[in-house]
């Protein structure tokens, strides 16, 4: 089959929207920014359902637009792959996207960046969809870039506040420590096999198998090198240990974005990059091991900072991380569809539990759920959706997210991998955590009783100077109203979330009896919210196993692309591990509800007494510190006191100076001899002539 | 015999002056010897068949610089020197290398070897007189150097001019 | 041989100096035409120019619009000039820059206008000559010709330590210069008595020789380009410079080193050249990590892009001494793109200076609050200066590297680190200059005018294209660099063939 | 006949009293003086030589000496009353512009 002129549209339509936007957006669409925002997303959403519909039809489609990058034997076109893999993607993407552009218009209404939000968002949906549906490692290369970009433009929305300036730059350079990686393992794939375009690779790639290359003195394995090198890039961007550092820091964006990039889409696309180069990692079984250890303890080490934490937000991307982990440790032990099946069901109850935390933020302006407590009877549909979206994470059955985890951690089990039982292990100690957190943080945002009412007053004096603009700065980062931009409180953390006007009749009526004034959110809002939960119950019913009577639908779509992994374990086996990890499940559920709903002292007395354990959940076993005090500072300190202080301004300039320094001295004696007095040049002169003379007499 | 002792005189006459003009205290006094001294060589030169010279010497030495040196005495302080030490600090190293010069071209006086004489003998000249036979040279051979020598002292007046005038705006 | 009916490339090189004559005549007072006679000669150069973008043959890797004419016949001296695809996008880059530069300066140069635009002009017409000249007197005339106009530029109109810096620069590529000049005696006098450097090419030379006349050159080069450790002038110099000033050292002086390396170094002395490769090479890395750390440490807006500079000509030296077509090819066109972005990010600088008067990285912060137009044309120069996919830095440093890997795995990944860091030092300075709290110091500044964004847009539009189709500037190159490669590839294998020939005798 | 030699030797006696009060006197004047000592002593020579060579370009040159020491004594003058007026003083050490 040819390529459709709906294939080229589904990336290029959203460029168009963000064309549109960044252009004139600031003077013509302004507060109708998302009219091109959604509308070309949605475009691509049902360019995506014709694609998937051809794909079903079984064809698979590879073409080339255009010849990018020609030099010498290195030849890259612009072209799209589209298979199963890519279709599965662009479903993801596309829906969520969509969605998560709709729910942008009620969340981000009346900010003054409204349509730059906008246009961004569509760039990212342009880079991200390029990534999926590039046919060659550069290609690839560009969308994981580009979507960086985004996510740089998008954590750092709010930029007068340093510290969402620092997270986006922040997450930007960690990435391109993954990136470092990823490009030399592009690289070697040249090198190896003289093409960076997949059929290409792919097909060839039995040629590598066992070869061994030097590298930096090292003679290693070539699969293993080309398969560790692009699972750097991975570990950046899907913010796996130990390049996870950025992603709880990535929440400083606003809510729609942690949804969009930070949960559903660009952080599984290092997910994506090790399933589609499946044909490399499988010639390694210690990169693919790597792989899974690497999955397996992110997601333990995540699941358990995300049970001491009290940003909203951060225990969710914590979540994240813990997930992304899973489907690291998926693709680990082979089983690749799995490890995408997690990858789909994941979007849509963690873009839920981000949208709905996003609802709940946008309602009570803090991130600190210790602020918050007893919403549900405000927020009904929000806290249903989000005990939806919590029950699919906690993989309670019949969810989807109970599927796609029960075929992670069976396929752990039963795998051939040498690590398998370790990782499986693990796995279902993280099923155990999972509940714990997600359910802690629904009972205390949604049970008990409201605890925020000091903060709302505080916060609403701050809303109403906000919207007042008043000319003297009040907090921090108010100039920007001075330069009449202003449009947001940079003291808190989410408020920039807009709404000027609509938050600070509350903050003004609502200083004393805040929780009077927190209700559900507008129907723009929380109509994609019921979109998406019927998703996180649903998606995951295409990939039913066998044993539960389905038909595992979703990996035998993906078998082309991804391969069938064998499995040894009896039916028995299977009852019991799943049955185990559900049981777990309900044990964390149980366990959060006991903690947080019985003895609700009970957890400060456990975290006073193990003061030390907590500290370090607390503080992310110190993760940050410690690149801080090894990388950061060392780097910073050799820039400022060794290079700058001794070797260009002593060292080089000293050379360069001193030459020129030794001659001026020198002349600077010389200098002397002029002293200005005619006698003295008249006896000097008078002294040459006798010199002179005698010299030539003498010598004659 | 008698040219001899003219000589003698007049060499003995030059060099004394010579050290008279060079170590008054008032410059005017040097000014005074070095009229005499200049006489004295004007006569020399008539010992040695130049006359126009001779006159030459008289007229623009004797009547023209030193009556400039005259006026420019008189327009500065005269009477400073006669306050402070008569020679610098420099003095011997001067009188060292004066004498060092001396010894050193009295050397190479020794060694002179004089060229073939040429066409202008004594008699030649006198038969067409000095300055007949001198301005021929002059305003043939030597013309163009001639020009450039009037054009130097058209610069060395109008300098002369100028940096005086100067002075006297300030 | 040149197929255009006129000799497109001596108007190139004398319509710049006819206009700065016609500057000379004006009137001091009459500003603004000698303003307009400037503006309408650059652009009149420039479009003068497109004939070469689009008559220009990509099947040979000849010479092309060549012409010659006798000059000083004694010494065999000729007029020779002709561009090949290895020179004609530095002179396309030169013209554009010229009116840029013109156009920056607009308003910001208030003394001695005249003087500045001749300035200006004359610099366009030697660095136009410079990437033309085919012949090696010619060729000198124009590289130290530069030298004048630019001393004046930085000396002059420059910021407070101008003098200081002018002189620094001055002497420092007058000394690299006067070795190459020896360099190029040598060359006559042993090649045959003539200056033609396409018939220099085609001899051999001794390797002793080879050795001794490549580091000759090198000296007059890596000061160019400049190489670590020889790069200490550009900080100052492009930190002193007025915008006009710094834009041309960044987008086209230091070009001329690696272009020389290129057309001289490579295909003159190419057993030297692959001897001296690890050292280049090492010297190159060095650039690029060194520049770019030291990066970290600047709190001067203009010293910091003057330090990237050096590492990302680290990378074009590394391109073009990785020794094959990827490199090469990405090297020219990373001279390229560092002209175009460096440039880019200079005039940026300028534009702000202009209001502030200040190039202290603290005087700043907020202003995308208050120039959001101006901060979003930095950025996108901020992200083709850390090699974004699509954007022009992309298409090089990634060539470069794939190059520099191929050489030499270590290098590459040594390489690599440098844009890590790249990133690092952009976003922090983008963060410190754009975002957080407005600097009341930058309270109410007026976002670009019509005159700033016009002479950014062709920038942002040359970073966009090479970015997403480098095609059209690469099919320049193939031919030309694809012949460097076989002179320099045939030539060690003659010394090969003479070495084995050597040892079967000895048997 | 007087031998040349000995008018040789006056000249350059002559000459070297020209160079000693040069170089030892502080007075402009004085030394303005010593120079036309030195330029006399030349003198002689150049006449003393032209006599015994038979060649008038000994007497020329000393014409243009004497022209060349009048221009020298007119210039130097207007410079001695120049820098009197400015500096009210006629001593060489007193002057120390050229100081490096």
């Amino acid at each position: 089959m040819e390529l459709q002129f709906y294939h080229v549209l589904i990336p290029f339509l959203p460029l168009v929207g963000f064309i549109v936007n960044i252009l004139i957006g600031k003077e013509v669409t302004r507060y109708g920014a998302h009219w091109p925002g959604v509308l070309t997303v949605a475009g691509s959403w049902v360019c995506s359902l014709f694609t998937l519909r051809d794909v079903l039809a079984g064809h698979t489609i590879d073409a080339d637009l255009y010849s990018w990058i020609v030099s010498g034997t290195f030849k890259v076109s612009v072209g799209f792959l589209i298979d199963p893999l890519t279709a599965v993607m662009l479903i993801v993407v596309t829906t969520c996207a969509t969605l998560i552009h709709i729910y942008s218009i009620g969340y981000m209404h009346g900010d003054t960046g409204y349509y730059r939000f906008f246009a961004y968002l569509n760039l990212f949906t342009f880079c991200m969809l390029m990534l999926v549906m590039g046919n060659n490692f550069l290609l690839l290369y560009f969308g994981w870039e580009g979507v960086g970009l985004c996510s740089y433009f998008l954590i750092g929305y709010y930029f007068n506040k340093k510290s969402a300036a620092d997270a986006g730059k922040k997450a930007f350079i960690v990435n391109r420590f993954g990136d470092f990686g990823f490009g030399i393992g592009v690289f070697m794939v040249f090198i190896a096999f003289g093409t960076l375009h997949y059929a290409d690779v792919f097909g060839n790639v039995s040629s590598i198998a066992g070869q061994r290359v030097d590298f930096l003195g090292f003679t290693v394995d070539l699969p293993t090198l080309i398969a560790l090198l692009l699972f750097c890039g991975a570990v950046g961007k899907s913010a796996q240990i130990p390049l996870h550092v950025w992603l709880p820091d990535a929440m400083e964006g606003p809510t729609p974005v942690s949804a969009l990039i930070h949960a559903a889409t660009m952080v599984t696309a290092g997910v994506f990059m090790v399933a589609r180069c499946n044909p490399i990692f499988n010639l390694s079984p210690f990169a693919m091991d790597t792989v899974a250890i690497i999955g397996a303890a992110t997601s333990l080490f995540a699941a358990t900072i995300a049970i001491t934490q009290n940003d909203i937000k951060r225990i969710i991307a914590y979540s994240t991380c813990s997930h992304l982990g899973l489907m690291f440790l998926a693709c680990g032990v082979g089983a690749y569809a799995a490890g995408i099946f997690h990858l789909y069901t994941h979007a849509f109850f963690k873009a839920l539990l981000f949208l709905a935390a996003g609802s709940v933020i946008h309602a009570v302006h803090t991130n600190d759920i210790q602020e918050m407590g007893g919403l549900k009877k405000y927020m009904p549909i929000t806290y249903a959706v989000f005990i939806i979206a919590a029950l699919s994470a906690a993989g309670v059955p019949g969810f989807s997210g109970f599927f796609s985890k029960d075929e992670i951690i069976w396929s752990a089990y039963a795998s051939h991998s040498s690590v398998g039982k370790l990782v499986w292990l693990m796995g279902t100690a993280v099923a155990f955590f999972t509940p714990l957190y997600t359910f802690r943080l629904i009972f205390l945002t949604f049970h008990g009783t409201y605890r925020g009412g000091h903060h709302a007053e505080a916060h609403g004096h701050a809303v109403t100077h906000s919207a007042h603009a008043h000319p003297a700065p009040h907090t921090s980062g108010h100039g920007a109203h001075d330069a009449g931009h202003g449009s947001h409180d940079p003291g808190h953390d989410t408020h920039g979330s807009g709404h000027n006007t609509h938050a600070a009749g509350h903050g003004a009526q609502g200083s004393h009896h805040g929780e009077h004034h927190i209700h559900e959110s507008p129907k723009i809002m929380t109509v994609p919210l019921m979109f998406l939960a019927v998703g996180a119950v649903a998606a995951g019913w295409v990939g039913i196993p066998p044993i539960l009577g389905g038909g595992a639908h979703f990996a035998h779509f993906l078998e082309p692309v991804l391969g069938h992994p064998e499995f040894h374990g009896t039916h028995a086996e299977e009852w019991a591990v799943m049955g185990l990890s559900t049981t777990i499940a309900l044990l964390g559920i149980g366990l959060a509800a006991f903690f947080y709903l019985r003895k609700t002292d009970l957890p400060k007395k456990l975290a006073e007494q193990f003061s030390m354990l907590y500290r370090i959940s607390f503080r992310k076993y110190y993760v940050d510190e410690l690149y801080h005090y090894t990388i950061v500072k060392p780097t910073l300190w050799i820039a400022n006191s060794v290079l700058v202080a001794i070797t260009d301004a002593k060292i080089i300039e000293g050379i360069v100076n001193g030459v020129p320094g030794a001659i001026g001295r020198f002349s600077q004696s010389l200098r002397k001899i002029q002293t200005g007095i005619v006698e003295h040049y008249g006896i000097f002169m008078a002294a040459g002539a006798v010199f002179i003379l005698a010299l030539l007499y003498f010598m004659r | 015999m008698i040219q001899q002792a003219f000589f003698a005189y007049f060499a003995f006459a030059i060099t004394v002056l010579a050290l008279v003009v060079i170590t008054r205290k008032n410059p005017i006094h040097s000014v005074a010897w070095m009229l005499l001294l200049f006489f004295h060589i004007a006569a020399l030169y008539l010992f040695l068949n130049a006359e126009f010279l001779a006159a030459v010497q008289v007229i623009v030495y004797a009547g023209g610089i030193l009556v400039l040196f005259l006026f420019a005495v008189l327009l500065v302080n005269v009477r400073e020197e006669m306050r402070i030490s008569r020679f610098i600090g420099a003095g011997a190293a001067g009188f060292t290398f004066a004498v060092g010069l001396l010894v050193v071209v009295l050397m190479a006086l020794r060694s002179f070897i004089a060229a073939p004489p040429g066409m202008y003998t004594i008699e030649h000249i006198q038969q067409e007189t000095n300055a007949i036979a001198l301005g021929k040279v002059l305003y043939t051979e030597f013309l163009y150097p001639f020009e450039i020598t009037s054009l130097i002292l058209l610069v060395a007046i109008i300098g002369a001019i100028v940096l005086a005038k100067k002075g006297l705006r300030g | 041989m040149n197929h255009l009916s006129y000799p497109i490339l001596s108007l190139l090189i004398f319509l710049p100096i006819l206009g700065s004559l016609l500057i000379l005549i004006m009137r001091r007072s009459w500003e603004l035409l000698t303003k307009f006679i400037a503006l309408v000669t650059s652009i009149a150069t420039f479009l003068l120019s497109l004939p070469l973008f689009t008559e220009f043959d990509k099947t040979t890797h000849k010479m092309q619009f060549v012409e010659r004419h006798s000059w000083i016949p004694n010494w065999n001296i000729h007029y020779f000039l002709g561009v090949d695809g290895i020179s004609i996008l530095l002179v396309l880059l030169s013209t554009l820059t010229a009116i840029l530069c013109v156009l920056i300066s607009w308003e910001s140069i208030t003394k001695k206008v005249k003087e500045f635009y001749i300035s200006i002009l004359l610099t366009t017409s030697f660095m136009i000559g410079v990437f033309c000249s085919l012949d090696f007197f010619l060729f000198y005339l124009f590289w130290e010709a530069m030298l004048i106009p630019m001393f004046l530029i930085i000396g002059v109109w420059g910021g407070p330590n101008r003098v200081y810096a002018a002189i620094k620069f001055f002497l420092y590529t007058l000394v690299g210069s006067v070795l190459m000049l020896v360099g190029i005696i040598v060359l006559y006098l042993y090649g045959g008595k003539t200056f033609n450097i396409l018939d220099l090419m085609t001899r051999t030379y001794p390797y002793t020789m080879q050795l001794w006349l490549f580091w000759a050159f090198f000296a007059a080069f890596a000061v160019k380009v400049p190489m670590w450790p020889v790069h200490t002038w550009l900080p100052d110099a492009h930190t002193e410079a007025p915008t006009a000033g710094s834009v041309i050292l960044a987008a086209i002086l230091i070009k001329m080193g690696a272009y020389g390396f290129l057309r001289f170094s490579l295909p003159l002395f190419p057993e030297a050249a692959k001897a001296m490769t690890p050292v280049m090479l090492t010297l190159s890395v060095i650039a690029i990590i060194y520049g770019a750390v030291i990066c970290l440490a600047q709190t001067d807006l203009k010293r910091l892009i003057a330090y990237s500079s050096v590492s990302h000509m680290g990378f074009v030296t590394l391109g073009i001494f990785a020794l094959n077509t990827q490199g090469i090819e990405g090297g020219i066109l990373q001279m390229i793109n560092h002209g175009i972005v460096t440039g880019a990010l200079f005039l940026s600088v300028g534009i702000v200076y202009d209001r502030t008067h200040s190039r202290l990285i603290v005087d700043y912060g907020g202003l995308a609050t208050v120039m959001p137009i101006y901060a979003s044309f930095f950025m996108v120069f901020t992200l083709a200066s850390i090699g974004l996919p699509a954007t022009n830095g992309f298409i090089g440093e990634f060539l470069i590297l794939l190059g520099g890997f191929m050489k030499s795995k270590l290098v590459g990944v040594l390489a690599c680190t440098g844009i890590i860091i790249g990133a690092g030092y952009m976003l922090w300075l983008y963060q410190r200059i754009f975002f957080m709290e407005v600097n009341p110091k930058v309270y109410g500044l007026p976002d670009m005018n019509v005159r700033e964004t016009i002479t950014l847009i062709p920038l942002i539009i040359l970073v966009l294209w090479i970015g997403v189709y480098p095609n059209t500037f690469l099919s320049f190159m193939h031919p030309s660099v694809a012949h460097l490669l076989e002179r320099v590839s045939s030539a060690g294998m003659q010394e090969a063939v003479a070495a084995k020939a050597v040892l079967e005798v000895i048997r | 006949m007087v031998p040349l030699s000995w008018y040789m030797v006056l000249s350059v006696i002559v000459f070297a009293i020209g160079v000693f009060g040069f170089l030892s006197r502080r007075n402009v004047i004085l030394m303005f003086m010593s120079i036309e000592l030195m330029l006399n002593g030349v003198n002689i020579n150049l006449i003393a030589l032209s006599h015994y060579l038979q060649d008038l370009r000994g007497q020329i040159l000393a014409f243009f000496v004497i022209a060349v020491a009048a221009a020298e004594a007119a210039i130097g003058l207007a410079i001695v009353i120049a820098l009197f007026r400015n500096k009210a003083t006629a001593h060489v050490d007193d002057v120390k512009e050229l100081r490096g």
